[in-house]
């Protein structure tokens, strides 16, 4: 920040503005450089960020040194400001207002005899806090302007955006055995209050072997009673087997035939 | 506009674009990257220049209907697909259940499954797990109607990974714990008692 | 996997996989590309690998907080910017420096921004950083009203380009602030400087 960029002086300034009425006594020395073309000064008054942002624009033009703030001066431009920004019926915020009341707190109390000294020994200075919350906007200020010098995604800089096209295939959902226990469980539950649907250990075999059976009879006509069996499975598989043809009898599904006594059995398919 | 060093420069610009681009472009957007009016010609050459450059790659430059468009080569699908698996779509209980009762109980009609269910059961569902092969009709039976009966496939338990049906999971104890004892069936017995043992089952049974 | 054919292999599904990604990939992820089991020492090696590659092109392969991502380099955006003429806007002061005070002064609540600032801060600035996905509320400060603490996201790292909250510019230092230039402190200008300067300061104190 050089002086030039901050030198806003002006030879003049209308005599109109009010600060003598708002401080209560004879302040003469308006400030020089509050005169800028009407335009400029409506596009710089609305330019600020609040009444730090305000103040810090009033320190730095001037090149002022933040830890000694002529209170005076800069309290009666700020006024000036303040009364500019109303005659330009700009928005004016009232932390521009509290800021004024805080100035003149300041101000006054500089006036006063020495507050006491504080635990540091140090006499407290009633412009310390200003200054710190001057010094800590101003940090914060500087800060944006780098972060907005910074290549940002889409505004300076692009994403690659190459295509990538997942392949159609629809996916099927997965099953696992646990899944049909859940659904078995679900059905059951809600058999529960019907009570009827009894599971048996050994149905499962049998109706394996229904379908099973079922499967060979499809496409054939009469297929002998014994083709049915296969003894090399062990008795049990005979058992299940037998039942199974019962089974299937009693549902329907199979029809058993003889001719005659002793003659051969056949099974078919009860609607072949 | 003419020397090697420029022309250099504006491939390294069309490939930029090319890959930053959302959409396809046509020639005539390429040429607006430019501030200088390049030839068709120009813009043409170098892009197809582009194209062979990305020989071999993993990412392809093609000519759409609607204009260039880099994009991963199809080979690569599998490895990218890994990245953001889907969410593997899940059958409806409805679906579920239908399965469930053909496993256990078949051959079952669809009267079968209808009565064990309490509901109708709509073609959809019969259809989802027949179009998977996992259930099939092995014959009618002999009623009015001449429903046919379903069962599962061999496919079904490849694909659940069973050598049998026995290997599916037991009910046995299912059964016994869900279907009441007839000793436990005293009407004097209190709905709490029914309702513990419905929590107690459930516990047993969840996975 | 160790002969040369195979690290070529994986070095282009690595390259395709960045090329497609829609945000940056971790390392952790760059491994669920393969089936098998690669070692975060290889992977890391090819992608710096790729990195170099890509040196002198229009794009570059960059580290940031979530992960690799290609981006444009920032030189081509103006011509990248003639495909697409409706630029994304500049944030404004209040958004900007909200921002830095986020991003500097984190965890924050609105009541912090709004005393460093000086001014009440608006909904609108608060929404627009958050819908950016820049900002998140990452918890609640335990005073009345329990209001939330604001901090910056990964997303707001990634588009700075960034990788970590200690690669934000440093700070200006305090004590640089304090003091005046003594050799500027001369008063001795004409007017005709005084409008120059005024539009300059104009100039540079809108957003």
């Amino acid at each position: 920040m050089t002086d030039a960029e901050f030198a806003l002086t002006a030879p003049e300034l209308p005599p109109s503005v009010p600060i003598a009425h708002v401080f209560g006594q004879p302040v003469l020395d308006v400030p020089q450089d509050l005169f800028i073309p009407p335009d400029a000064l409506k596009v710089i008054l609305q330019s600020f960020e609040g009444p730090l942002d305000l103040l810090l624009y009033l320190i730095r033009r001037q090149n002022l040194n933040v830890l000694d703030i002529p209170m005076a001066e800069i309290t009666a431009q700020y006024l000036g400001y303040i009364e500019a920004m109303r005659s330009e019926r700009l928005e004016l915020a009232a932390e521009y207002l509290l800021m004024a009341a805080l100035l003149i707190e300041i101000k006054s109390r500089l006036l006063l005899p020495r507050p006491p000294v504080d635990d540091s020994g140090e006499p407290e200075d009633p412009r310390a806090e200003l200054v710190r919350r001057l010094l800590e906007y101003e940090q914060m200020k500087l800060a944006a302007l780098e972060l907005d010098k910074l290549p940002q995604a889409d505004r300076d800089f692009a994403w690659l955006a190459v295509l990538f096209e997942r392949p159609a295939e629809a996916r099927l959902p997965e099953v696992a055995p646990a899944d049909l226990r859940q659904a078995w469980l679900a059905i059951l539950s809600r058999a529960r209050h019907k009570r009827h649907h009894k599971v048996e250990k050994d149905e499962l075999s049998v109706r394996e072997q229904m379908s099973w059976i079922l499967r060979y009879l499809d496409g054939r006509e009469y297929v002998p009673f014994e083709a049915l069996f296969q003894p090399e499975k062990g008795i049990p598989h005979l058992v299940v087997s037998f039942i199974a043809v019962l089974e299937l009898v009693k549902e329907g599904m199979v029809r058993v035939s003889q001719e005659a006594a002793y003659q051969p059995i056949y099974v078919r398919l009860a609607l072949a | 506009m003419s020397t090697i060093t420029d022309l250099k420069y504006i491939k390294i610009v069309l490939e930029t674009a090319l890959l930053t681009a959302e959409e396809p472009l046509t020639v005539g957007q390429l040429k607006k990257l430019f501030p200088e009016e390049l030839k068709t010609a120009l813009i043409n050459g170098l892009v197809e220049e582009i194209q062979q450059d990305w020989r071999g790659r993993g990412v392809e430059l093609v000519k759409l209907a609607s204009g260039w468009r880099f994009r991963a080569r199809a080979e690569f699908a599998p490895y990218l697909a890994r990245l953001t698996p889907e969410k593997p779509p899940r059958y409806s209980r409805a679906v579920m259940e239908t399965l469930a009762i053909i496993a256990y109980k078949q051959p079952v009609t669809r009267g079968d499954i209808e009565s064990i269910r309490g509901v109708s059961v709509s073609s959809s569902v019969m259809q989802s797990l027949a179009e998977r092969g996992w259930i099939e009709v092995i014959g009618h039976k002999d009623v009015p109607g001449r429903p046919g009966l379903y069962a599962t496939t061999r496919k079904f338990l490849d694909d659940l990974g069973f050598a049998t049906l026995r290997d599916l999971p037991p009910l046995a104890d299912l059964g016994t714990l869900v279907v009441p004892d007839p000793s436990a069936e005293a009407p004097a017995e209190g709905p709490a008692d029914d309702e513990d043992a419905a929590s107690e089952n459930t516990a047993a049974l969840l996975p």
